[in-house]
């Protein structure tokens, strides 16, 4: 236990109480649901969250330095349509070029956001709500109304949600939500080690210690912004890859669906605390409560009152579990300090 | 019946468009349907198409029609989303001398409307979709779930109330509706939504969707969870964006009738109610351009208002979606 | 340019040329003149103190050295260069580091992290158990014992002002600025922090050290340049100067350094506190205060003592024990209840819980009592409140243009003083004041000890916790030393001795 | 803080693009000016400014509350649903206030007493609420409100104006005096800018928090009837998606997204500087997306160009900001 105390902040052990929330839903929704625990069920969860999860990721990183994207939603539509119009028309283009396009263009997207907020110092929600409408606005006058229907994409592109990337049983984990995982597993352990990344947490966490002891400040939010676009960019792929027919209104909505995963999995929305382990977690925790409403036999008017009530709770447990984690680690923190005077072995 | 009336070109109205939402492909159609008619017409103003973003509808139909109504247009012609709660501002543009015409989707207490240009016959559209299910899924029938765009959109519920209404048939009798689930007219929800109604209604042979969005993001869905031998899909669609999972047999059979030409005889309805030509009353006839004659009658489908019925449906299948979708 | 600057000097440090030179910087913010040619030498292996009254333009200048705020005038020249210090950043990069006056961690990442967190060549990955080893050795060498893993978020002043040093050792530098280090550190600590300050001289560090403990500065420093109203005044070898002629430079007038206040007379029991605790955080704490007594808290950072002032204001509530007042019992569970029995808390933290910093002068000193200066229609008297605040503002002499002015625009010390006054125009009968003087001048040290005096004297129950030794000694007429969450003794004025004193908060180790 | 100064820099800009708006305006279009014009440029986006007014009070105390939109629909629909039920009209709209009485509560519990972050938990009063609404009507739409009801949404009532103008006019007064010139307006600042401090200075900021809720819900209510009055008819979408109108109004008055800063004056000024742009781009036939993305660049040049402008003055002055 002390050991334990020692070496896990509560902080790490918020999202072992997420992971447990989320075990709870899935063996409460089971003994409901018939048939509940089959891999169908699995994958269906799995692939709803893989799109989210990536721009979860990327908001997670805006959100640490204190910023919000609220434009995520219009950059996934408008790389997903603008990829999607760019394959229906070069059917050669291959999957990597495709990929890259829409990367390219989501982080293009996401440097003008962060140019504004880092170097123009326009607080990010007004930038990002503004370029929500803009960034959409443009797609439509682009688009022309048109929509980008699944038999004018290549096959490839159309038989990618169905690719597996392993089985396991009779668990087959898809393609796009082990390029998910492997996206989350790639940040996590990028934002817990390296460096430069331990800033997007300093910078939130105190804007103006950090501006005094000589963080390049805006640098790093540039770059929160620009990784967020291009995880948007990617996601835009991923959206155009499971859905086929992209039309203008793709992905509207989105950003909300970002934050509240971004909010559930304990990403502090005041920056400074929170991974994005945790923000996948988030995603995961209403993806599962989205789905398992949906298979309970109630009405489809009461699914939403539900799932509200369902999101409050998991955010309150998750609140007061961790209060309790918080009260146990500091009082024993007390007797572990040795004070100066009575020696000072660590 | 009355002596047809000829609807004169040249004079000089200004008339707005307005769609549901600005956007998506039918609505597109159906203003290419309205600038050729407008060009017959030689209208001396230009046609105005301007509409809400989708979020904002309701709020964005209701102020657009209100400010036509202060700039003292001669016609508007609404695909109405904002059932009876656009009514006061079309009283109010109907106060100011415009004349309100709705198209694709009517407003259902027919107050502050003028007449309605119905696509097809509402009631006859519940028995379209009836049909289509039976043809597809045989005379052993089965069961079926309906996949909806919003539960506010008025024409969905008026189809889907038709439908319910025809299924009461005993020639319908091996049908059987499992439920209605809406897709909020978004891909992506629809298709999430697709896939949850597989698990939700078990034994669910058909999924019939009368949304132009609904159909394609359902039909996607079956096929990438190699579902098309178990489930079929049907319901209203475009054929352009229907091709492939006709042809490959996850959507067999789709229904829908041409939105240019429900843009083009709006238009020369409207055109004729704002310069006289012919006035809103049942049993006016009026020639459409190439389209031909109309009458305008009551409404069956509600309790007051006139319609146009345009009609009929086109329904296709692998033979001849491929011609639709040049 | 003054006359002396450092050819009069002992040390043989004098003949090497000087790292850093400020020549004929001026800066000015609206309308406040900050500073005013001013010129400064630092040289390698000197410790140079700053002294000056509240807003004399001590951390201006810092500022300005380190690269935060550009001069309107003036240059600086590092190792003989000019240089133009454009951000924190490129300071570092010179080897300017600096320890400001208001610590500056970033509460989410742990205590070694904050450490580390501005080398610039730390590599690309960091190395958490090298880190953790490092940042715990270095504590160590500053005696401080603290959990390096745990997130800077709920330190405590003190202990935030030890990670705030340790970072800067941790940065092998060629200036360091210290900007009142010791303003929350109780002499144990501070001999700790001297002891590492010295040895940083010895290793030929240029350190600038800012106090307003004179016997700090006499105890350590090496020259002393005394600011007033933005100019600077002198510039001399400590060992040509005494406290008294330092402080006349300050003030422009003689003063003296702490008197003792003169017992005033002990009115009837206003408080009763037996055995208060409050789970896991003190324990067994019992003591009573009698109007018009002072009663001092002393003991070393981390002590709880201000956490007994927290339960007695409520703020966090304790969970056992008794508190009377005036005879009844009370269980105090808010600041209001609190309030509405007539204690005042004036917190330790002003930047964090004493003050809303964009708030103006005279909202924040009505704000506890807002209800007084309401009209009929529930409408706030600005005429009144401004009033109260003026009235405050000769009183305490806060140095602003007007009470209008966001208290954030105030220097530290009149920030101080901006608190004190908001605590005591709630006009109460205990009033617990934490740290009172932190961060203020000598000039203004001896207007809020008179004014203890004084309200002592108005029969005011008053407890002073004080990390300043000298000043609990001077100021109490009983000091309680508390411990580890424990209360060690209770000492009369006249046994009440530094001696005395530190053996109680030491514990049994330093009786030796 | 006591009395802004009447004209700081953020309102003096806003005053300038509302004079170059309203000048555009008269320049362009024919029909601007007209009564009529003038009161349906209000009326139109009548309920979302009176939501914006409690929405400046909540965001410059630090939290934001997101589900004031789906609260207007639930209390449209709660007196729709009990109205149908048989209730008098009264009662009804009795109902309908006390449910956004009771959500704005619930809001207000989670986030003052439990300390959960307003974002979070408005988030699911979005969902929530609206899922409430779509409980009670379904797909259904209820029409069938008494005249009167109808009338007060639609017609005049004082010389051109209409009864929730006049709301809106007097809330704005009320408003206005409330957060600059009384206690609880001076608690709303203090909060925002330090919540600790004020905590300190013995204010009961549970209990204001709390209120701050109650009260957002209960205008939100109140502006969700007005809109069903003025529609005359009531579905379960009722002002979905109006949020994000509401906080880009309050933003663009300049009310710190962080709380503790920005004033009525501003937001009134954002106010008009909104509604005239959209009354003017739908005179000019600008509508859907063009007209949202206009205003999104608007949202931000208003803030760049003077940081920008700014930025210019001190580098030519050769000093830092
Ligand atoms: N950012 C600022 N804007 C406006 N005025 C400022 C600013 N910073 C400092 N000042 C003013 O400049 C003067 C010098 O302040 P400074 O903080 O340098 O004083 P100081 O000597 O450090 O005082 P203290 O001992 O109280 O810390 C003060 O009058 C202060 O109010
Ligand atoms: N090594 C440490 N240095 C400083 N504070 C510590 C240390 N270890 C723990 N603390 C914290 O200090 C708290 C008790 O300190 P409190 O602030 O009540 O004491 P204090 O005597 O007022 O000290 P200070 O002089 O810092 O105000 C404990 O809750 C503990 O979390
Ligand atoms: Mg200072
Ligand atoms: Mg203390």
């Amino acid at each position: 236990m002390r050991w334990l105390q020692r070496h896990i902040r509560p902080e790490q052990i918020r999202e072992f109480s997420l992971l447990l929330l989320i075990v709870a839903a899935v063996l409460i929704f089971g003994s409901m649901i018939d048939g509940y625990y089959t891999s169908r069920t699995f994958n269906r969860i799995a692939s709803s969250v893989a799109i989210i999860t990536v721009v979860a990721v990327g908001q997670t990183l805006v959100v640490l330095t204190r910023n919000i994207d609220l434009a995520v939603g219009s950059i996934v539509g408008c790389t997903a349509y603008f990829t999607g119009a760019q394959l229906a028309a070069h059917h050669g283009l291959p999957p990597v070029v495709a990929v890259l396009i829409a990367m390219a263009l989501g982080c293009a997207m996401g440097a003008i956001n962060g140019a504004l907020v880092a170097y123009g110092r326009v607080p990010s929600i007004i930038v990002t709500l503004g370029s929500l409408a803009i960034y959409r606005g443009i797609l439509i006058d682009y688009s022309g109304a048109r929509t980008v229907t699944t038999d004018s994409l290549p096959k490839w592109l159309i038989d990618l949600p169905r690719l597996n990337f392993i089985t396991i049983g009779d668990l087959d984990i898809r393609a796009m939500f082990a390029l998910a995982v492997g996206i989350v597993v790639l940040f996590q352990i990028g934002t817990s080690f390296l460096n430069v990344a331990r800033r997007f947490y300093a910078m939130g966490s105190n804007p103006d210690a950090a501006e005094l002891i000589g963080m390049p400040t805006r640098q790093i939010v540039f770059s929160a912004f620009v990784l967020s676009g291009t995880l948007s960019g990617l996601a835009g792929f991923m959206f155009l890859a499971r859905f086929g027919n992209i039309t203008v209104e793709a992905a509207r909505g989105m950003e909300l669906q970002v934050v509240a995963a971004v909010v559930v999995g304990g990403v502090n929305i005041f920056g400074g605390s929170g991974t994005v382990f945790g923000a996948m977690l988030g995603a995961i925790m209403i993806a599962i409560l989205e789905q398992s409403l949906f298979r309970l036999q109630i009405s489809e008017f009461w699914r939403d009152a539900i799932l509200g009530l369902l999101i409050l709770m998991a955010v309150a447990s998750d609140a007061v579990i961790l209060n309790r984690l918080r009260a146990i680690w500091s009082r024993t923190e007390l007797k572990l300090v040795t004070r100066p005077g009575t020696g000072a072995a660590p | 019946a009355r002596a047809e009336a000829t609807v004169a070109p040249g004079a000089s109205v200004d008339m707005v468009l307005l769609p549901k939402f600005l956007g998506i492909l039918p609505f597109d159609q159906a203003h290419q349907g309205a600038e050729e008619a407008a060009k017959e017409l030689k209208n001396g103003k230009k046609l105005q198409y301007l509409g809400p973003t989708p979020e904002n509808s309701v709020a964005g139909q209701i102020e657009i029609v209100t400010n036509a109504a202060t700039q003292g247009v001669g016609a508007i012609m609404i695909s109405n989303n904002s059932g009876d709660q656009i009514v006061p501002a079309a009283k109010a543009a109907k106060a100011k001398g415009a004349k309100v015409v709705t198209w694709d989707s009517q407003i259902p207490s027919a107050e502050g409307e003028d007449v309605f240009v119905a696509q097809v016959d509402f009631s006859e559209t519940g028995k379209v979709m009836a049909d289509m299910a039976l043809h597809i899924l045989g005379a052993d029938g089965g069961k079926f779930a309906i996949l909806s765009a919003s539960p506010d959109a008025a024409n969905q519920n008026a189809w889907i109330a038709a439908m319910k209404d025809a299924l009461k048939d005993p020639k319908y009798s091996k049908l059987e509706l499992q439920g209605i689930v809406y897709g909020n007219d978004q891909s992506e929800t629809s298709y999430n939504q697709a896939l949850a109604m597989v698990d939700k209604f078990p034994g669910m042979k058909l999924i019939m969707a009368p949304t132009s969005v609904g159909i394609v993001a359902a039909a996607k869905a079956m096929q990438d969870e190699k579902l098309c031998d178990k489930i079929k899909i049907s319901g209203l669609g475009v054929p352009s964006e229907m091709l492939a999972y006709t042809k490959n047999g996850c959507a067999p059979e789709f229904a829908l009738w041409s939105f240019v030409d429900l843009g083009y005889l709006s238009y020369y309805t409207a055109y004729g109610l704002a310069t006289g030509a012919f006035k809103a009353e049942a049993g006016t006839s009026f020639k459409a351009g190439r389209m031909g004659t109309y009458t305008i009658t009551k409404d069956p489908t509600r309790k007051a208002g006139l319609r146009v019925l345009m009609g009929p449906f086109s329904l296709y299948n692998k033979d001849n979606v491929e011609a639709a979708a040049k | 340019m003054t006359p002396a600057t450092g050819q009069l000097r002992p040390i043989d440090t004098a003949a090497v040329p000087p790292v850093l030179e400020m020549r004929g910087i001026a800066k000015r913010f609206g309308a406040t003149q900050a500073l005013e040619d001013v010129s400064l030498t630092l040289r390698p292996g000197e410790i140079h103190a700053l002294l000056g009254e509240n807003g004399a333009g001590k951390s201006t200048l810092i500022k300005i050295m380190t690269g935060v705020y550009q001069p309107d005038r003036g240059e600086i020249r590092l190792a003989g260069k000019p240089v133009t210090v454009g951000s924190a950043a490129e300071g570092q990069i010179h080897g300017i580091a600096a320890i400001y006056q208001e610590p500056l961690l970033f509460p989410d990442l742990n205590v070694a992290e904050n450490i580390f967190v501005s080398h610039q060549n730390r590599g690309a990955v960091t190395n958490w158990r090298q880190m953790f080893r490092e940042a715990e050795s270095i504590l160590a060498s500053l005696g401080v014992a603290l959990d390096v893993r745990s997130p800077a978020r709920g330190l405590t002043l003190a202990a935030q002002q030890s990670v705030e040093i340790a970072k800067a050792i941790s940065l092998n530098v060629r200036v360091l600025i210290m900007d009142e280090p010791t303003a929350s550190l109780s002499a144990h600590e501070v001999a700790q922090l001297f002891r590492l300050v010295r040895d940083l001289r010895s290793k030929g560090v240029a350190i600038l050290f800012v106090s307003h403990r004179m016997e700090e500065v006499f105890q350590i420093a090496d020259t002393v340049t005394v600011f007033r109203d933005g100019r600077l005044i002198s510039t001399r070898p400590a060992a040509e100067v005494t406290p008294q002629k330092a402080i006349a430079d300050m003030v422009g007038r003689e003063m003296g350094l702490f008197q003792r206040r003169a017992a005033a007379k002990k009115g009837e029991k206003l408080l009763a506190v037996r055995g208060l605790a409050r789970a896991g955080v003190f324990e067994g704490v019992s003591f009573d205060v009698h109007r018009g007594e002072v009663l001092g808290f002393a003991g070393l950072i981390g002590a709880g003592r201000t956490d007994v002032g927290l339960a007695l204001f409520g703020i966090e509530p304790a969970t056992s024990g008794t508190i009377e007042l005036n005879g009844a019992a009370h269980v105090i569970r808010s600041p209001r209840q609190a309030m509405a029995l007539g204690i005042a808390y004036v917190s330790e933290d002003r930047r964090q819980l004493g003050l809303s910093l964009p708030m103006s002068i005279s909202a924040n000193i009505s704000l506890p009592v807002l209800a007084r200066y309401l009209s009929r229609l529930g409408l706030i008297r600005t005429g009144e409140e401004r009033a109260t605040a003026e009235a405050f503002r000769k009183r305490l002499s806060i140095r602003t243009p007007n009470v209008d002015l966001a208290v954030g625009k105030l220097s530290g010390g009149n920030q101080q003083k901006v608190m004190l006054s908001k605590w005591l125009n709630t006009r109460p009968a205990l009033l617990i004041l934490d740290e009172p003087t932190r961060g203020i001048d000598v000039g203004a040290k001896a207007e809020v000890h008179a004014m203890i005096g004084e309200l002592a004297a108005e029969g005011i129950g008053i407890i002073l916790i004080s990390s300043d030794l000298p000043e609990v000694l001077a100021m109490s007429d009983r000091v309680l030393v508390m411990r580890e969450g424990r209360q060690m003794a209770i000492l009369d004025g006249d046994s009440a001795t530094s001696q005395t004193v530190m053996t109680a908060a030491m514990g049994q180790e330093m009786a030796a | 803080m006591t009395l802004p100064p009447i004209l700081r820099r953020w309102e003096a800009l806003l005053l300038l693009m509302l004079v170059v708006i309203a000048g555009l305006n008269i320049v362009y279009s024919p029909f601007y000016l007209g009564v009529g014009n003038i009161v349906n440029l209000f009326q139109l986006s009548i309920e979302k400014i009176i939501v914006a007014l409690m929405m400046t009070l909540i965001i410059i105390n630090g939290e934001i509350d997101l589900s004031v939109a789906s609260v207007m629909g639930l209390s449209s629909c709660v007196t729709a649903y009990t109205f149908h039920a048989g209730w008098p009209m009264g009662w009804a709209l009795t109902a309908g206030l006390a449910s956004g009485a009771v959500a704005g509560a619930i809001n207000g519990f989670w986030i003052a007493y439990v300390g959960l972050p307003s974002l979070a938990v408005t988030l699911a009063g979005l969902i929530g609420y609206r899922g409430v609404a779509r409980i009670l009507v379904e797909d259904r739409a209820y029409g069938g409100f008494p005249e009167w009801f109808n009338q007060l949404g639609q017609q005049p009532l004082l010389g051109p104006l209409t009864f929730s103008i006049i709301i809106f006019l007097a809330m704005f007064v009320f408003m206005a005096v409330v957060l600059h010139r009384s206690a609880a307006g001076r608690l709303v600042y203090v909060m925002g800018n330090n919540v600790q401090a004020a905590r300190y200075s013995g204010v009961r900021v549970k209990r204001v928090k709390l209120l701050l809720f109650v009260a957002s819900g209960v205008v939100a209510a109140l502006a969700g009837l007005l809109y069903s009055a003025r529609l005359g008819s009531v579905r379960g979408d009722m002002a979905v998606g109006f949020e994000l109108d509401v906080i880009t109004i309050v933003l663009l008055g300049g009310v710190s997204i962080f709380g503790g800063s920005g004033n009525l004056l501003g937001v009134g000024l954002s106010i008009l500087v909104i509604l005239n742009l959209r009354n003017g781009m739908g005179l000019a036939d600008i509508t859907g997306n063009t007209q949202t993305s206009v205003i999104g660049a608007l949202l931000i040049l208003s803030v760049l160009v003077p940081n920008m402008a700014r930025g210019l003055h001190s580098k030519l002055q050769g000093r830092e900001t």
